[in-house]
């Protein structure tokens, strides 16, 4: 695996489709346990994000990946804004300066991201948020490492997938779902879907290049 | 989608304009930022408040900007808490060299928000505080929660810190009576319709003909029960029954009551609410020393109305009763 | 039917009495009659104002009772007008001697039943004036009409004609300034929804989810023409291109605004309208001397907006600036 | 025809029953080109008029006419309720210290109702009023005096019948209804039509009492 500039921003503007498409989805998630604008709040920041990063190709990874996470900061607002921003503030600091990716990288930055999440947001697994989908993706690229990046990259997404659909079993902890106590059972969490969805298009963008 | 508007993406950005446009002795907007400041902003040497979070919720929280209450009020998308540099903007607009004090309603979102500005102000070298208002006793403050939300119960933080502020008190003064403020008010809503936001074009929610909705947010959040409509009084009877058991008074207390109408809701109903609130104060002893009845902490078009009592002691009165002049709250 | 009473035929009754408790600091309620009054009534050697009207239009009159308005707001069953003897009561319990202005919305129901009222205190011996307002220009005034309605306008002589009995000012004086009001204010509004009258228990009428209805009433009577929703700013165009064209206004000439929500219409929406309906006074050359933007003249819940203008000269824009204090109308 | 107090009061109080059987009704001819309340606020009015009259029987039918007046006039408000109120506080004026009605009284008190609305209103015929069932109703008593009281009752309601129908075809020019220009056509008058309910009503006891 090797990812250079102008890889790395065809998958953001991977990952910007698919939360687009995803708008609608989003938000019917979220008005059932939150306010109805998941994905409203969402595809605004990665309209911008794209703007923004347009034409970064010259530039190394890191700066790229801090400029995602800045716009995503100062456009999202919500719950997400800050915490996708900081994720991707981190996983920039922890590339910085590169211009090319490799595996240990993408790990190096996944678990940057992880923290920053759980940094800004306070929150642990099983809490019903996004960290329901980012840690155990996180955590199958470390087990997996081993049998080399595509395979740890198909349980990462494997595992996010798991995480997420196991945010249906758990009462909110945390975020605006929370006050609902019980009433929160049953549904997916749309913070730990939108995570799902960005993992699951990274690797589809990482393996589509890998196998062409 | 029945609203007056022209574009659902352009709602705040209209809106802010059309309120600047309607009040140019009152406030300012600040150019590139969707931020409502006092026209004589900074107003050195007094302590500034910044409050803010998602639109929707008009006249909160630039409604409130001038003489008396807030400095700056910054406006999210509808719904959405803003973003750290548009807070930041604000405290920048707005500090008179004593610093400011941020007033949060507890989201997740807001909260985070708010905090990153306040370390972006701090990196600059501004005296920034914070608050978090969470009066909504809807939701039971435990462990499995963050913790309460902040509903209409904002606007008197907003009233007695500014008076504080207005009167020359300290950054640490003005925080501590909105902490006192904080400490002694709680609210809670029902909602008997959901609104649009318009960027979604649909309702937040869906409910019978005949049901309502009690412990509603103000962001279309689920509440924590809903039944079928019953008589104004009953529901009154039930949420002071929840606000009464989180906020003790003893028989001789002295309260302010809000009762706020979260915009879909004619003002006659809010009368015909506020008329058993009244009762059921006076049955139990405690003395009303002020009320205020309209919209004040809406949400869009929603029908609905929110219940806020004050538990007052001689500062907190004083504080109350101070002179006010702001486009949607003024007291002579 | 999703309101927040308890008995439709009660609602009148409770409001009043929700808004009196509300507000003993600034009004009471006469013994038996649906009449608020100042809680200093009678002023002694002022002129007292009296307004009234169908209930559900809150919080016109009777919040409009206080210091630098109107002495008594007699409130009638919704919308229907209030009767002669309520009325007869409302002037002999603010009369202070200098005489009474009776404040009358034109519909013939209103002037019959006013001044029937009227009559009756002549013929005591009190001193009764009256004007007819009629301000909004939806429906042309011709012979085949009993002249045009009053609608949102009427705010602005309670606040004229309030701040000259307040000043000192003679029922003649009192009255002339009235009808200078009168002559230089228009209106016209419009609505998306429908409302629904407590005792009838459905809505006054029909219309589609994309349709809206331009000169609508504010009893729900129909408009004059039923369009497609349009944009705001063309909706506003329309608006003002009437109120103009009926209110020929000079280069230079200074007006006050008043962007008025129906009830069910929030505040965000409100703005939106007086940012285009500045606009295009900006590109007329005509001069914004205030806006206001609330609920002022409503219609139960119905979701719509009307707008105002009122031509100013100095000794209207000197009486409007005047404070007020009341519980619905606060001018510092 | 001979109408006593006791015989009078009956009569109010079956215009009464009528006119809150059709308070839907009234509401709804009121909603097409008003403001949706003439049956709701006519109902509300003539309930109370049953109270102030009932055990009345003892006074003259003047005092009773009168006593239905100032009921309607403090309870209904409205256009109507001044209007009707002068009605019946004329009609009574005019048979005052009566005990006993006859066919002469009844047309004197129904023209002194006529000229009361028209005081009151200043409305003329084909204005889309009341006017346009009552004033055809008393011409057509006057016209058959001489056939005798029971004709020229039949004729009279007739007449009111043809009013409120023919205000379908009529463009309103007084009252709220005016306001609708145009629009008001095709649609029949409230106002009339609680006024031919009350005639009828009226013949339909007197007729009654006749055969009986
Ligand atoms: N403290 C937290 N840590 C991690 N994720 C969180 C936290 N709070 C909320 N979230 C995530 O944010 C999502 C909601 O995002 P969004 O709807 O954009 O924000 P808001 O709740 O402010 O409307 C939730 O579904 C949840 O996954
Ligand atoms: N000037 C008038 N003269 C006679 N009848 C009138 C006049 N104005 C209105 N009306 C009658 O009053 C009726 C409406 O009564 P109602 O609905 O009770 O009063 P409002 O119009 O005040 O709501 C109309 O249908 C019409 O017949
Ligand atoms: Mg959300
Ligand atoms: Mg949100
Ligand atoms: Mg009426
Ligand atoms: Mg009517």
């Amino acid at each position: 695996m090797a990812v250079d500039s102008a890889k790395l921003i065809d998958i953001i503007k991977a990952i910007a489709d698919k939360i687009t498409e995803n708008r609608e989805y989003l938000t019917e998630l979220d008005s059932a346990i939150g306010d109805a604008d998941h994905g409203i709040n969402m595809s605004k920041g990665f309209k911008v994000v794209v703007e923004r990063i347009s034409g970064m190709e010259g530039k190394d990874c890191g700066t790229i990946l801090k400029t995602v996470g800045m716009a995503l900061v100062s456009t999202v607002g919500g719950a997400s804004g800050p915490l996708y921003g900081t994720a991707f503030m981190r996983a920039g600091q922890a590339v910085d300066g590169k211009n090319q990716l490799n595996f240990e990288d993408l790990i190096l930055l996944m678990e940057a991201a992880l923290e920053g999440i759980k940094y800004r947001g306070k929150a642990g697994r099983g809490e019903k948020t996004i960290v329901d989908a980012l840690e155990p993706a996180v955590e199958a690229l470390k087990l997996h490492r081993e049998k080399g990046f595509e395979a740890a990259l198909k349980e990462a997404v494997e595992a996010a997938k798991r995480g997420m659909e196991d945010t249906k079993n758990i009462m909110a902890k945390k975020g605006r779902a929370s006050y609902l106590g019980e009433r929160s059972l049953g549904h997916q969490d749309p913070g730990a879907t939108s995570c799902y969805l960005m993992i699951e298009t990274m690797a589809l963008q990482l393996l589509g290049d890998k196998k062409a | 989608m029945k609203k007056l508007i022209n574009n659902p993406e352009l709602v705040v950005e209209e809106m802010l304009e059309g309120m600047v446009r309607a009040f140019p002795q009152y406030v300012r907007k600040l150019e590139g930022y969707n931020v409502i400041v006092r026209v004589d902003a900074p107003v050195k040497g007094k302590v500034a408040l910044v409050s803010g979070g998602g639109s929707g919720h008009e006249p909160s929280h630039a409604g409130y900007v001038g003489k008396g209450m807030l400095d700056a009020g910054v406006a999210g998308s509808v719904f959405t808490s803003p973003t750290p540099d548009q807070i930041f903007e604000a405290i920048k607009a707005v500090d008179g060299g004593a610093g400011v004090l941020l007033i949060i309603k507890n989201y997740t979102g807001d909260v985070m928000n708010f905090e990153m500005a306040a370390d972006m102000a701090r990196a600059e070298g501004i005296d920034v505080e914070s608050v978090i208002v969470n009066d909504d006793v809807a939701v039971e403050n435990s462990t499995y929660t963050v913790g309460r939300r902040g509903i209409a119960g904002t606007v008197f933080v907003h009233k007695i810190a500014g008076a504080k502020a207005q009167a020359g008190g300290t950054l640490e003064e003005v925080k501590a009576v909105a902490e006192k403020v904080i400490k002694n008010v709680r609210s809670m809503g029902m909602a008997l319709t959901p609104c649009i936001v318009p960027a979604a074009g649909k309702p937040t929610f869906e409910i019978g003909e005949d049901e309502m909705e009690i412990g509603m947010g103000i962001h279309g959040e689920p509440g924590t029960m809903r039944t079928k409509i019953k008589k104004a009084d009953e529901i009154v009877n039930h949420l002071m029954e929840k606000i009464l058991a989180d906020l003790p008074l003893e028989d001789g207390a002295e309260v302010a009551v809000m009762v706020n109408g979260l915009g879909g809701t004619p003002l006659m109903e809010l009368f015909i609410l506020n008329r058993r609130v009244n009762q059921i104060l006076e049955e139990k002893g405690i003395k009303v020393y002020r009320t205020y009845v309209g919209e004040f902490m809406t949400s869009l078009e929603m029908a609905g109305a929110s219940i806020t009592l004050l538990k007052l002691d001689d500062e907190l009165k004083s504080l109350l009763d101070a002179p006010a002049d702001t486009p949607a709250f003024k007291q002579l």
